[in-house]
């Protein structure tokens, strides 16, 4: 038996961590994509994710958006939800029991309309053993500043960010939207901040029409644009963020398959997380894992660590 | 529920059109419920992106070959071409791959009544069938069905040979009766008050099909359509607001998964939105 | 014979001016991706555009960036192109003749790498009758000021445009990089130093790696990312700005079809520029032009002019 | 030059992974000189985006069919298969639409010389067939093919059949001589000092061959591959460095309009990059 069919027989370890969260390995679903994990359920066992990522939460129920709400672009997917949730105490209520089921860590998006609300949510969220760690996303328009977004003003972000980490008993992971100049400069505020990682990218703003109507496509005119479309933009930011912080970074963005986890873990990203693709295809994640762990196998790497951060300077 | 990489049976154009699509489909026969639908991957890649929701029109068995293979359970959709992703289901064939989602959503709730009115609106008739076939075992069954012309008049006669009384009208009087099915409808609930109904068609209709029968305390069924990027509830882009919705208490219901048929009571029929109008449906004025 | 079928006799007008600059139609190729029109006259006849967009131009002739200049995305393409051109010297020499022959009006598309060469770009294409109007492209960095790109500061684009705007003598298009947090703010700025026009999008900064390398696949590392992924963010930056400035606004951005330029249209753009569909095929634009007067047919519209703006509040 | 929205007539696997496809091509029989190539659009829609660049291996007619229609004029292309457009391409068959954007580029400019010598490397075969074609015409032609193992050694039978000696060498010895093509390259041009050479394949082949006809002062004149968008000229995405460059002075050559074949003076080798390694080509070390 020669050295490489023994080295197939030995499964690659995809484990990796995130602020001191030891993840079974890289690969978990987007906020917003996935519910709160129930939905997907019956097509494979979710504790073959690295972790659940919920639904963003707020304090109280949100609406959301009128619909239509989604509209589907070239490679592309335009989503004006609205942050629509049951608020945390419904969730709390209703969905904990299910989630506590598996192993796999839970991580809690979370947002407020104001400062106060995302302190509170910070609080409430750290009463929960079953939440691994909070997902911060702050792409959300601060009420009180006559809407300019948290997510594209560092010292706003920061503002949030130190006040979320003060109440905040876990993890802290920041999101980030794309929809900035430099983003290495938010990166840079959140981190200083108090975030134990950054998460990026959330979707990009945009629009469609529909020219026989001449109407908007959305209710809501402008939507986030998700998908392998923005992917390219996606590795890109996360990209630039690795190269600025030190936190450790999870990659998002049009991921499908491997190969597309890969150009995020390959420039630096300790974990990825799968949105859209789960509407294509309920097991894309369970196949992105295995994808991964064929990966290695035929790189002849027993640890997805070596992949992470592994660019090559051409 | 699960996801099929299926195979397609056969694939004819029913009328100018109009599409019937049977896909093997295993366990679909046991499983699928009348009112339930199915998302299907149109092509492998990714475009176009989304899967496209379609109604469970019937299913059924392809009998055992000679070489003694089982029987082989498959699914039948019936469809539109209204834009990309109904054109390329188009151009399949016998043999060619897609991706089935399914069976998806509540389905109808099936309640004992002496007479059973079906209202179907174009291509709205598909969820129907399954509903007739379960339904004529326990009373009478009607099928109301409307459409713009003679073309968007489908599959009357499997409904006929199900035992089932068919009443079709079209706007320009090109087969049946001339006038609106809700026309139809008004008449049939004057004879028949104690009827159940359930709808499923273009939302000016179903508001109609609404109106008649909140008047007449009628109990109604409708099944919706929505935009849908899931289909399992999961990404909220398919919503309806609830009876008693406000802005603070929502009540939203996700088409895809407590839909797509709900009771009538069950929706804030006011605050309604025009919903998705290339759905397929003939949009007729009622 | 009734009245639809008159209507159909008569050729509806596609004709649109941009900052008196009369079009035969609102359809010219972005540019970088049409050459100085030499390479695709053997597949159709230039005068049936609206005008001819050359590649970017400079003072002194650019090398540009080692290759591989190009990656394919999912829907899109990362260029790394690096703005190499032959110089306004040789453009003058060289193209200027080929172009001569065309009725159809040649926008120069031009850039400096500091303000002194922009403003003496503007000097020089003011001096050429067979130049119809100057595309300023913004998107490059200030070399003096630290590399910041001149497109994603109002004050820096400000300066290079009014700077421009004193001499140049023609019509002065400014195309706008969409890598901003706020396109409103670097339109408004640009209209407020003498634009008598506004283009956007220019590309989207992406990256893309070869994951079994683990390189990077542009040499340069990040690239422009154009084609059909963009067009949601582009829709949507042109309708921001044509709610934001009064000048006219071309939009570019993903276009392969009719009904692509129509969102733009109907968003408001006065024009439309079609740039990586010329690759995938080159009878793009001639097809677009055709595409358009079939719609306005259909629509019963005798002048595309009703379409541009049209979009009806939801 | 010219856009053909076009027909396969044939796609045959050659050897594990490489392919041979006819495509209808009315105009090519007398346009397409030796090296030059087309741009390949896979499939309709937009995935994958871009067009492929592929080499012509050869053109040809198809005799009038007994309706007496006429001839029809074919082009061939050889492929490997390296990523999602060739392997969307493997898949077409007789009938599929593809559409050929062609003949691109400039071609081997054919020297008369009373010995001259073709180096293919892999798949970098394809762009030789047409030119021994012309080249048997006025002298004696050889044919030096190189590749990994077997199965990159690719119709040498067809060049035997114009005339061509042919002398094949593999990496492994799986087919011919055992070795490198260059080694082969370094004895003929011991005995033929007064040759001209062709070439076609991977950079390190490519710089190989370079270097021994630089030192026997023998014209060499190769064919490159480059990433490549337009095919035309205008994106400027697959430019070489051309001889003097320097960084005020680049004197840029676009490989699909200035190439895909340069005479080897006209190149600065030692500033070649890499180009695509993926090529299709058999990467060997020389
Ligand atoms: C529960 C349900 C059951 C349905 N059953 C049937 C049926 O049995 N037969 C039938 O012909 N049609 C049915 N439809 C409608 C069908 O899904 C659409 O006609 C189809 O998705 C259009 O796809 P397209 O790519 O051809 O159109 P597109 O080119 O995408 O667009 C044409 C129009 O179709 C609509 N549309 C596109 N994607 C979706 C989507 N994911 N969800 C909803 N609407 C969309 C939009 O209004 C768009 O303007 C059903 C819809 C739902 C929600
Ligand atoms: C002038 C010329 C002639 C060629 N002749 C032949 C030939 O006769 N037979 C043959 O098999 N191959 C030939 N090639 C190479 C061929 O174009 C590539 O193998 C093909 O484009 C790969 O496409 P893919 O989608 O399968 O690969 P992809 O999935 O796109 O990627 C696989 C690899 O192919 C390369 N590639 C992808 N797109 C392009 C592109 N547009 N231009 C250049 N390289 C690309 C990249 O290196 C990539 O890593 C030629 C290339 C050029 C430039
Ligand atoms: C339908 C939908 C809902 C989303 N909801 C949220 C959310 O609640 N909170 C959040 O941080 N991101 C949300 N996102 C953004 C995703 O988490 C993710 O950042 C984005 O979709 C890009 O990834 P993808 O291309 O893999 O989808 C949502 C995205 C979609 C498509
Ligand atoms: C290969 C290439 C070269 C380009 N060169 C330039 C340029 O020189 N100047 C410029 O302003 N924009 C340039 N662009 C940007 C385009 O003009 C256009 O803004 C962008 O590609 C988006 O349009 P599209 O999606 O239709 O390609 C270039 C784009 C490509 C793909
Ligand atoms: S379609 Fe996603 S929730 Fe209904
Ligand atoms: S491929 Fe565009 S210039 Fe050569």
């Amino acid at each position: 038996m020669n050295n490489t069919s023994q080295q197939k027989k030995q499964r690659p370890s995809l484990s990796v961590e995130i602020a001191g969260l030891r993840l079974k390995n890289p690969v978990m679903p987007a906020s917003g994509t996935f519910g709160y994990g129930q939905e997907y359920a019956p097509f494979f066992d979710l504790d073959e994710l690295g972790a659940i990522v919920t639904k963003g939460l707020s304090l109280h129920p949100k609406a959301g958006n009128p619909t239509p709400r989604i509209a589907e672009t070239t490679s592309g997917m335009l989503n004006a939800i609205g942050l629509q949730n049951v608020g945390v105490e419904d969730f709390i209520r209703d969905k904990m029991a299910f989630l506590r089921q598996f192993r796999a860590p839970v991580i809690a998006n979370f947002f407020g309309n104001t400062l106060e609300e995302y302190g509170e949510m910070a609080r409430r969220l750290s009463d929960l053993p079953e939440v691994s760690a909070a997902e911060l996303n702050i792409s959300c328009p601060n009420v009180k500043k006559g809407g300019i977004v948290f997510g594209t003003d560092p010292q706003a972000a920061a503002e949030v960010v130190s006040l979320v980490r003060r109440h905040l008993d876990k993890p802290l992971i920041v999101k980030l939207t794309p929809n900035v100049t430099d983003i290495t400069v938010m990166a840079r505020a959140v981190e200083e901040a108090g975030a134990d990682a950054i998460c990026c990218i959330n979707t990009l703003t945009g629009m469609a029409v529909d020219v026989h109507r001449r109407k908007l496509r959305l209710a809501n005119g402008t939507g986030g644009l998700s998908g392998p479309a923005i992917r390219p933009v996606a590795v890109r930011m996360v990209y630039q963020v690795v190269q600025t912080v030190k936190v450790p970074v999870i990659g998002v963005g049009g991921i499908t398959k491997a190969e597309d986890a890969l150009e995020f873990l390959v420039v630096g990203a300790r974990a990825v997380q799968v949105g859209t693709a789960n509407f294509v295809d309920p097991l894309a994640m369970p196949k992105i894992v295995e994808g991964l762990e064929r990966f290695c196998r035929e790189q002849g790497m027993d640890d997805i660590n070596e992949v992470i951060g592994s660019l090559q300077s051409t | 529920m699960q996801n099929y990489n299926s195979t397609v049976l056969s694939n004819q154009e029913l009328a100018s059109g109009y599409y019937r699509m049977r896909i093997l489909a295993p366990g679909y026969v046991s499983a699928a419920r009348p009112g339930q639908f199915v998302m299907v991957r149109v092509r492998g890649g990714l475009e176009p992106l989304l899967r496209r929701p379609f109604g469970i029109f019937r299913t059924g068995f392809m009998p055992a070959d000679c070489e003694g293979l089982p029987d082989k359970e498959y699914v039948e959709i019936l469809y539109k071409v209204v834009g990309s992703g109904t054109s390329l289901l188009q151009d399949l064939h016998r043999g060619d791959r897609v991706e089935l989602l399914g069976p998806l959503g509540n389905g109808f709730d099936i309640q004992p009544a002496a007479e059973q009115i079906l209202v179907g609106g174009g291509i709205g008739l598909v969820p129907l069938y399954m509903l007739a076939r379960r339904l004529v075992k326990g009373g009478n069954v009607r099928l109301l069905m409307g459409g713009r012309c003679r073309d968007d008049i489908l599959a009357v006669t499997e409904f006929e040979r199900l035992g089932v009384a068919t009443y079709v009208s079209t706007d320009d009087g090109s087969l049946g009766e001339e006038g609106l099915v809700t026309e139809v409808l008004e008449r049939k609930l004057a004879k028949y008050p104690r009827a159940n109904v359930y709808a499923c068609g273009p939302m000016p209709m179903l508001r109609a099909v609404h109106e008649l029968c909140r008047t007449r305390k009628v109990p109604l069924q409708v099944s919706l359509e929505a935009f849908m990027a899931c289909g399992v509830g999961a990404c909220l882009g398919c919503v309806v607001k609830g009876a008693g919705h406000s802005e603070s208490d929502p009540r939203y219901l996700c088409t895809c998964k407590e839909g797509p048929v709900f009771r009538a009571e069950q929706l804030e029929w006011d605050l309604l939105e025009k919903g998705h109008d290339d759905c397929g449906c003939t949009e007729e004025e009622a």
